[in-house]
């Protein structure tokens, strides 16, 4: 609701700098920028979701009291290492495809005797009262991939139809403002307000993007799971609400996961 | 209770560097909830940080610190295997305390 | 009849653009996945706030324009599509078509309206500064329209220039189809008011749009 | 009890209050820990007023007292980096005050003997503002400042 409220906010700030930097003779704010984002590299907070999710993995929970430690995630049970690359992928036990999210639901259901509807519960945290369980297992599980090369298989007919739908779940407009992913996402060197969009029908620009998810967002002060990325982004435009780890968000994913194949995975990022 | 702290705890030299993120919300009592009630202050007031029983660091801080602590510093001495802990209480007077060995 | 007509010529291109050919089942086909994606995405979303599940139902135009994927649309379905869409613009009774720039400012920069986390009672802008350059004080818009800065000064002050203008805003695919540009009042996201305010912003002499 | 302290401290009929807060000082070198947390100290709204609770003399402008990883602009305001390093021999404090900052002191750390007198952390700035980094040696007080914009507002949002 604030986010236009926010760009208009930073966009008068830009000006600003703009106009401080030159007569300061300080660096250019795109380079003052990217020295902020540097310090955060630092210590990036979703360190502790990161901790937090590992433990959630080996802790015995759930009816069956059982660990997630023989879950499988595509690689074998109990594999993490590499897993999120090749996500999502199809699963034979489930016979569908699943991105993480879902798998994880899978396990917690199946493993640790989970009804799925608890399982789902709470995917996306807000603060010291709520946090997410899921977010701290997406960060652990995202952060064993990291520096590891995509690689989102499309050699079972489910994969090949799931990247197929979701193409066309991208470009689906709909709405009163008649928007899809497509509006904003779909041109090179675009910005809404001041913020560049990565073009996400184009290699450059899906890598770009997809392999800096999850990420531990400043403004909000917690870790977002690409699952929160794409609710948040059909909120804005103006559809009802993406229901977590639903069918069309495992194929949007599907679409945008195998777009950034071949890059490296850099993720939980920290992003403003 | 309050999530674990990540401490990371590096000897180079002589010198032992440590890299800390508390698990915080830092809330400013500046902010108003959806029903437009101020929302308390509640945040870190006190940190104190030893290397085998000795205090290397010790600070106070206020609202503005921001959510999820982060702070680095550096002390002489410190060998691999030592221990630092780090201890931290805030305003309803909770305290977690965690320990990292040097590596 | 547009309707079907559309769809007759949007089943040829689909037709002819799939290679697959005969070993190619009915469900794998583009119209067939395109059809699964649209079950799948109904039973995907749930209705939230103000935001309910009949705003995945699309129009023809919606329909048409998403099935060209980015695409320019093929002149003659362009054309129909334009038809259509100037059609159904509803103009002012009074046939003033120019309010007040400083209110057309405000609804320019106004970014809240419609979403699920909105106010059902609160203010509803066109948020026109996210993907243009509008009036050269705001320095924060964005690039995904072309720039509207001097609109007037460039293309006249006349009556025609007025009507498109409103007309542009009411309904844009009724000027370039498949637009990225939402079609305020068709969809009914500004008022009859509001779209003239806009229109003062871009029309209007003393709008700093024209200074 | 903390309110009256405050409300004495602002109507300034508080000098004995004053010099006994004063006294306890920022914390006592080595006993962080123990300390309790200086409310009055952090509930100031001007450097002025900080110096004063503190018991500070004005502070002498410093070029021996350092900024490093601290941006010009922050992208965001909710964590803003700062990192200070003094080369002031004797250094037994680091505090970080913002100007514009509904209280202006965010955070003061104690440097016992053998610790660096650098620190770095994040804080949150409401808007863009002077930051100051105030430095106590050998019982005298140091400062150094650096302006640093802010293209989001980090407090209640």
């Amino acid at each position: 609701m604030r986010s236009h409220h926010r760009r208009a906010a930073q966009g008068v700030a830009a000006l600003f700098i703009l106009a401080a930097a030159t007569a300061l003779g300080q660096g250019s704010p795109v380079d003052e920028i990217a020295k902020y984002r540097a310090a955060l590299q630092d210590g990036n907070p979703a360190e502790l979701w990161e901790a937090r999710g590992e433990d959630m993995w080996k802790q015995a929970r759930g009816p069956k009291k059982a660990s997630l430690e023989r879950c499988d995630l595509g690689l074998g049970p109990g594999v993490v290492k590499g897993a999120y690359s090749e996500l999502p992928k199809y699963f034979a036990d489930a016979d569908r495809v699943q991105d993480l999210e879902t798998r994880l639901v899978w396990c917690m259901v199946t493993q640790q005797g989970y009804t799925e509807a608890d399982a789902k519960k709470n995917p996306f945290g807000a603060g010291n009262d709520k946090k997410a369980d899921m977010e701290a297992l997406v960060a652990y599980v995202t952060s064993e991939s990291r520096g590891i090369r995509m690689n989102v298989p499309q050699s079972h007919p489910k994969e090949q139809e799931a990247y197929r739908i979701g193409e066309k779940i991208f470009y689906y407009r709909g709405g009163p403002h008649d928007f899809g992913c497509a509006t904003c996402h779909g041109d090179d060197g675009k910005r809404i307000r001041l913020q560049d969009l990565p073009n996400l029908t184009k290699v450059d620009g899906a890598r770009k993007a997809y392999t800096t998810w999850p990420a531990y967002r400043v403004s909000q002060g917690e870790l977002r799971s690409f699952q929160w990325r794409l609710n948040d982004c059909f909120r804005q435009q103006r559809f009802p609400e993406l229901e977590f780890a639903s069918d069309a968000s495992i194929a949007l994913t599907m679409f945008l996961a195998r777009n950034a194949n071949g890059a490296e995975f850099d993720a939980p990022a920290i992003k403003r | 209770m309050a999530d674990p702290m990540k401490i990371r705890a590096n000897v180079v030299g002589d010198t032992t560097e440590v890299k800390v993120l508390m698990s915080h919300e830092m809330e400013t009592g500046q902010r108003k909830d959806a029903q437009g009630k101020t929302i308390p202050a509640w945040h870190i007031q006190t940190v104190n940080a030893t290397w085998n029983g000795k205090t290397v660091l010790s600070a106070q801080w206020g609202p503005a610190v921001a959510k999820n602590p982060f702070l680095s510093f550096k002390f002489k001495g410190g060998a691999k295997g030592d221990k630092v802990q780090i201890t931290w209480t805030d305003t309803r007077g909770d305290t977690r305390t965690d320990e990292a060995t040097i590596g | 009849m547009h309707t079907r007509y559309l769809l007759s010529v949007m089943t040829a291109i689909v037709v002819t653009g799939c290679a697959g050919g005969a070993a190619t089942p009915p469900s794998a086909t583009d119209a067939g996945i395109a059809a699964k994606a649209e079950a799948m995405l109904k039973a995907s979303f749930k209705a939230r706030g103000q935001a309910g599940l009949d705003r995945l139902d699309q129009d023809e135009t919606q329909r048409v324009c998403s099935a060209l994927a980015n695409k320019p649309p093929p002149r003659e379905i362009a054309e129909k599509i334009e038809r259509a869409n100037l059609a159904m613009i509803k103009w002012p009774a009074d046939g003033k078509l120019l309010g007040d720039w400083k209110n057309g400012e405000k609804i320019a920069q106004e970014g809240r309206g419609k979403q699920y986390s909105d106010d059902p009672a609160g203010p509803v802008g066109a948020n026109c500064y996210a993907c243009h350059q509008i009036a050269p004080q705001e320095v924060s818009y964005g690039t995904i329209g072309p720039s509207l800065y001097r609109f007037a000064k460039v293309r006249g002050y006349g009556p025609e220039i007025q009507k498109y203008a409103y007309g542009k805003v009411f309904n844009s695919d009724a000027y370039a189809a498949c637009t990225t540009m939402p079609r305020f009042g068709h969809n009914g996201i500004l008022t009859e008011q509001q779209m003239k305010d806009v229109v003062a912003l871009l029309m209007d002499p003393e709008s700093p749009v024209n200074k | 009890m903390d309110s009256k302290r405050r409300d004495m401290l602002k109507t300034g009929g508080g000098l004995t209050l004053l010099s006994l807060v004063a006294a306890a000082g920022w914390l006592k070198p080595g006993d962080g820990w123990a300390a309790e947390w200086n409310k009055a100290a952090f509930d100031t709204k001007s450097m002025d007023e900080t110096l004063k609770t503190i018991g500070a003399t004005t502070p002498a402008q410093s070029k021996d007292i350092t900024f490093f990883s601290t941006p010009d602009i922050a992208e965001n305001g909710a964590v803003v980096p700062i990192g200070i390093t003094s080369a002031i021999p004797k250094t037994e404090s680091i505090a970080i005050l913002v100007e514009k900052n509904p209280n202006m002191l965010t955070a003061v750390f104690d440097i016992p003997p053998g610790t660096e007198p650098a620190i770095s952390t994040r804080v949150k700035m409401g808007q863009s503002s002077n930051v100051y980094a105030l430095v106590k040696a050998d019982g005298k007080y140091y400062v150094a400042s650096k302006e640093i914009k802010v293209t989001l507002g980090g407090c209640g949002g």
